[in-house]
């Protein structure tokens, strides 16, 4: 079964292929590293950039409105902060020109923590992005969701931003998560695809042949039903809402998860469905919780929903503090932990542990 | 002869031959064209029929023979234009109707620009590869190397036209297009053009640019440049046929930069009054058609009246044109199809 | 009385007078126009800087960390979102160097919309900057808070950001917001230090001896207190809730109106016990209202104060679109208006008008 | 002799003046501790005693002596640093202690400069005005002519060194401290350095850069430039001293670039191994010491070895220090006093 960083380099090449990908690019993504996640292994149309974020998203705009269609990357979302400014002007294009143009372009960076990446590899970037009107933003949690909201950003004649969750980069994907087409035997999958060590100017990848598979922006997905509580996250959080649920099984907790996949269009109907079935909800993230995208979401449910509420709804986020720190104890106080998010979800069914 | 204050290559001969009086009497007609559009523009802004004024009285000298040797198009076998809230002008030698700009002013909702949504001298013309003009400046420096690349790709002779103050030279965006068009092996033909009033706002050039010429920063990435007169228009058309050769044969990016005046200061909110200190490209260009009896003074006070009396009959007529209602700011968040992919499913797009 | 940026220019004569503001400065800061809204009008330290707004965060960083007391300017907070990066950066200096270095420094910006100024003199920008941490952000909505809060900001050890609402900087005084020191006549204080239009070459400033005063950072005020309802917000909104709580008092509704005068840190007791008295309230501000900091309010309330609410909390906010239009309509349609604050007050407390 | 790459003004006289054995033996001696300590960085982090290395070997011959040459305290009386990640032989020729960044590698809370929140080679030194490292490419450079003016107003001799990367020049912020450096009339004492390895993680800078020389760029705004070989540290301390000198006393710009080499890759995300195409400053610098009878190599291998072990030992009894605990994340968020105000009361800071 593919790896995530797998089905986003399939994708990309499937992009490129049948799609209209004419450009996939960014700091290192080219030969013959292939993205520092390598994620861009063996691309026909990946190439790498000056060391300039501001350079990358411009060009990706400019791109963009000359009619190609453009995968930019920002190597980590740490360092997308320089082109914040740039990526209002391109979520702006469509909506300051009346419609004269539209700005359609991918703009993928890796999010989150977990893999003790220190002040400067650990940021979140769903709170920033969902201050961007105009970006459909994506965010997905595994293999198979990886591959098809990428193929439908590709497609999509608008901004979009592919967040990716860097510390599940190397997750398998589930049984019921195969790629249509990819080969059983993953191992088979590595030899075609990911670059090998030492000199890579000879090697060339052999593409497996994949399906179409869109997974549509805006669909969220109930990636395990209950009825007792609702825990509505995720990127990152989505495998450790499934665990804390797992865990609560045990003690008679009936826990749903929704893992959203899109932030932006959002889908609001099942949120609304999930709380109105369990009428308690945990919102879960790990960007910071001051000004946080879990608390639109707390307030539209108080806003819509109040009254179907047994509870009130909670939010479990990262602290509100200048970085996520490098040593153990310091990450794992920075972010949501496993048994922080099973209490959270204890309280609200009313059961203390 | 043709006035270059610094430039890489001595200038060509082919430079120095007189324009045609046909081209002569065209790019007077527009520049005088261009006047009278800023100068309605200004009187309705100072009659309440428009919250604000910013444009480019002074460049007209510049920027009709600029948009005169502009390849119109949509696509990349053509021109892509990053303009400057200055390029009035420009538009109007492309052969834009005036009175778009009337209706930009007066935020009716048929300004075809953004529908009542930005400030006078926004355009957006994607028949054209006109790109969104925005207020932040020098991000049009960021995005033109984008472009450029399409230019390079599609072949042919498409360039890309990116255009900003001297001001915002300052910005990290003017660097980045200097880098990324001179790329080794992937050079962009890009045309680079910095309009150098000498002013910021408020803030005079002298007190923040160390540069001789702002152009000088081209030179260590190898980007051919030139410092020119931007106030004669016949040098300036040739100045810029000639930058413009090279960019479309080369296919190598080239930064020029053009000495212009700020005829009305920087914008309503600084008075929007004329400056008689700053030169005027207009008279002086009149007096050489007079000299030469290309034109007569009673044909050029004929046209400039004709012109304002019919930018003032058009801006009465906008002034009755519908404005925007309150749930139009919900339209063009998204877009339903692909506007700017559709100039050419070449590139297999499904 | 002095207008609110009569009071900013006062408090940063003083700032460099008595409180070791080394540095008053961005772009056309300096003389001969003292700053596009003219706060920075015959300033002993005030300079122009290039057009360069990363350079202006920038310098201000550097200043600060070599025991300077620069107060920096971003000429619109349109056009801070190139530098988001290096706030973050400066929030994080003291975090990141275990308390080794702190960065005093003041950032002030004009936020706001409604002095029709299209896309790119409208943004507001509180819901980004409560999503930096290490940073105090204030924001007045009167002159004696400009004052007292820019001073606060001045003797800080920790950047500062210092938002003013654009629509407010001509706004008077009221009677009991006078500034210690400033002259009865208003006439005589622009005669003394308003610059004169023309030629500025020989004009000095006179000026009056004003007192020292601090307004608390992390302090809110009870502009107007009341039984029925809470109307809690900041900046360019205040007066607007104080005219809809007029309106309502001639329906028999007492509401209270909260303006925070500071979003971080943030004077949560003020919030709280408003809340409790009323158990009804509104969050108002002019931001975009997808993860607005108003949401974070209205989250923490449904955390800490669910079981005193009698009715679900409202955010009112600006609408989620990528600009405020120029026309009239568009702006009125994008950000709140005195009817619809009024009319949520209403029906908040149930009364449907 | 000194090997300058290219240089606006012919080298000093003074220049070519031999360096004192016991200045060298003293530069030896610190770039094999610099050496040393990486080194052992690479262990501590292949043993899974750190998370990530980035570090400077490689540099030592151009960075030990910057580090010997700055006027070293706290106050824009001394000079300010704004270092990259791969200054530490900076760090040590100024007098740290090396084992404070075996302790950052550990991430212990003793950590003097970051309290185990940054990575390895992250410097914070107030009272030697070495601001904060921090992972973001190139922000330093704009936050220089911050530091510098202070240097400027507080006369004396203190002036601002600014250091990063070739690849990261790419960035705005690079353009950012050219341009705020050159003002007219506020010309800054800030001393950028480029130390060019030629690559950007994967990227070789000749596929993204189009300057001959990156130092180029000074030209345009008058700055002094000096592109030269940062291996030998002989001819390094003389072109620093020079590049001081000026700075010191013109209290103007200069933009110095250093060729060096990048001896065990990017990071240990890239393997951190030896490069062995990489020329290496250390033996170079050894065979000229022994030649010159300044150092045997018994001496030379005697030291190798004992800073070898004395480090070994080091980051065993760095293994043992505490942890910091998950609570520490709410330290310093805010300061309650102002420490950088402190050194000097005398801006009537009250
Ligand atoms: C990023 C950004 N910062 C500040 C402003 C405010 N502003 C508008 S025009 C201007 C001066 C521009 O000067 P220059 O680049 O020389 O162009 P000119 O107006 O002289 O043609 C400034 C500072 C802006 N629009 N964008
Ligand atoms: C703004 C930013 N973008 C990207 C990165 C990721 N990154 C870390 S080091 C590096 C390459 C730096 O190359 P160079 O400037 O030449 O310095 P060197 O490592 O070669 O000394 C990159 C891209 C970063 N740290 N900061
Ligand atoms: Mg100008
Ligand atoms: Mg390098």
């Amino acid at each position: 079964m593919a790896t995530l960083v797998q089905a986003v380099r399939l994708a990309l090449h499937v992009g490129e292929e049948r799609h209209g990908v004419t450009d996939v690019f960014g700091e290192d993504v080219g030969a013959p590293l292939g993205g520092v996640f390598t994620q861009s292994q063996g691309l026909r149309t990946a190439w790498n950039t000056p060391l300039d974020e501001r350079g990358i998203v411009g060009a990706a705009i400019g791109l963009a409105l000359a009619g190609q269609r453009p995968v930019a990357e920002i190597q980590f979302c740490d360092y997308a902060f320089n082109a914040i400014d740039l990526m209002k002007l391109a979520g702006g294009i469509c909506w300051s020109s009346a419609g004269d143009y539209n700005c359609p372009m991918v703009l993928m960076t890796p999010v989150g923590s977990g893999i003790r990446g220190s002040l400067y590899h650990s940021h979140s970037f769903d709170g920033q992005a969902t201050r961007l009107p105009g970006w459909k933003i994506v965010i997905p949690s595994n293999p198979l969701d990886a591959y098809g909201l990428l193929l439908s950003a590709i497609v999509d004649p608008n901004p979009v931003m592919y967040l990716s969750p860097k510390a599940l980069l190397r997750a398998k994907a589930g049984p019921d998560e195969r790629i249509p087409g990819e080969p059983d035997d993953d191992k088979a999958l590595a030899k075609m695809i990911d670059a090998p060590l030492g000199d890579r100017s000879k090697w060339k990848p052999e593409w497996p042949d994949v399906k179409d598979l869109f997974v549509p922006i805006g669909k969220a997905k109930v990636c395990r039903a209950g009825r007792h509580v609702s825990v509505v996250t995720y990127g990152r959080m989505v495998p450790v809402a499934l665990a804390a649920a797992q865990q609560l099984a045990g003690e008679g907790i009936d826990a749903e998860v929704v893992d959203l996949r899109s932030l932006h269009p959002l889908d609001w109907e099942c949120i609304e469905a999930s709380v109105r079935k369990t009428n308690r909800v945990l919102f879960l993230n790990e960007d910071t919780e001051v000004t946080n995208f879990g608390e639109h979401l707390v307030r539209r449910t108080v806003e819509e929903l109040f009254y179907e509420l047994h509870a009130a709804p909670r939010l479990l986020a990262g602290a509100h503090v200048p970085g996520v720190g490098l040593a153990d104890n310091l990450e794992r106080a920075s972010v949501p932990q496993l048994d922080q998010v099973a209490s959270a979800m204890r309280e609200l069914v009313g059961h203390e542990a | 002869m043709t006035t270059t204050i610094a430039h890489d290559s001595a200038p060509a001969e082919a430079n120095d031959a007189a324009l045609a009086p046909e081209l002569l009497v065209r790019m007077h007609e527009l520049m005088v064209r261009a006047r009278c559009l800023e100068e309605r523009l200004i009187r309705m802004n100072k009659q309440g029929d428009g919250y604000f004024w910013i444009g480019g009285p002074g460049e007209e000298a510049f920027n009709v023979p600029l948009g005169l040797l502009v390849q119109k198009g949509q696509g990349p076998q053509f021109d892509y234009l990053h303009l400057h809230y200055r390029s009035s002008a420009t538009l109007l030698a492309m052969g834009a109707d005036p009175v778009d700009a009337l209706r930009q002013m007066k935020s009716t909702a048929s300004d075809p620009y953004s529908a009542g949504r930005n400030f006078c001298n926004h355009y957006s013309v994607r028949k054209w590869n006109v790109v969104p003009v925005s207020s932040p400046i020098e991000v049009q420096f960021s995005m033109a190397p984008g472009s450029a690349m399409a230019n390079k790709r599609a072949g042919g002779k498409g360039i890309t036209i990116v255009q900003g103050g001297d001001a915002g030279t300052a910005e990290g965006d003017f660097a980045t297009c200097l880098v990324w068009c001179s790329r080794p092996g992937n050079e962009l033909p890009c045309l680079m053009i910095v309009t150098n009033n000498l002013w910021g706002i408020s803030t005079p050039a002298g007190q923040q640019h160390g540069e001789k010429h702002v152009a000088d920063r081209g030179r260590a990435f190898g980007i051919k440049t030139a410092v020119i007169d931007g106030n004669d228009p016949e040098n300036a058309y040739r100045e810029l046929k000639k930058a413009m050769d090279y960019v479309r044969t080369e296919r190598k990016p080239f930064l020029l930069e053009a000495m212009v005046s700020r005829l009305y200061g920087h914008s309503s909110a600084s008075g929007a009054n004329l400056v008689s200190e700053e030169a005027d490209c207009l008279p002086a260009f009149e007096k050489k058609l007079e000299e030469r009896k290309i034109l007569t003074r009673v044909a050029i006070d004929e046209l400039r009246a004709r012109t304002t009396q019919e930018l003032l009959e058009a801006s009465k007529r906008v002034r009755e044109e519908p404005q925007p209602q309150g749930a139009d700011i919900w339209k063009h968040v998204f877009a339903d199809v692909d506007l700017v992919g559709s100039a050419h499913g070449s590139n297999g797009r499904s």
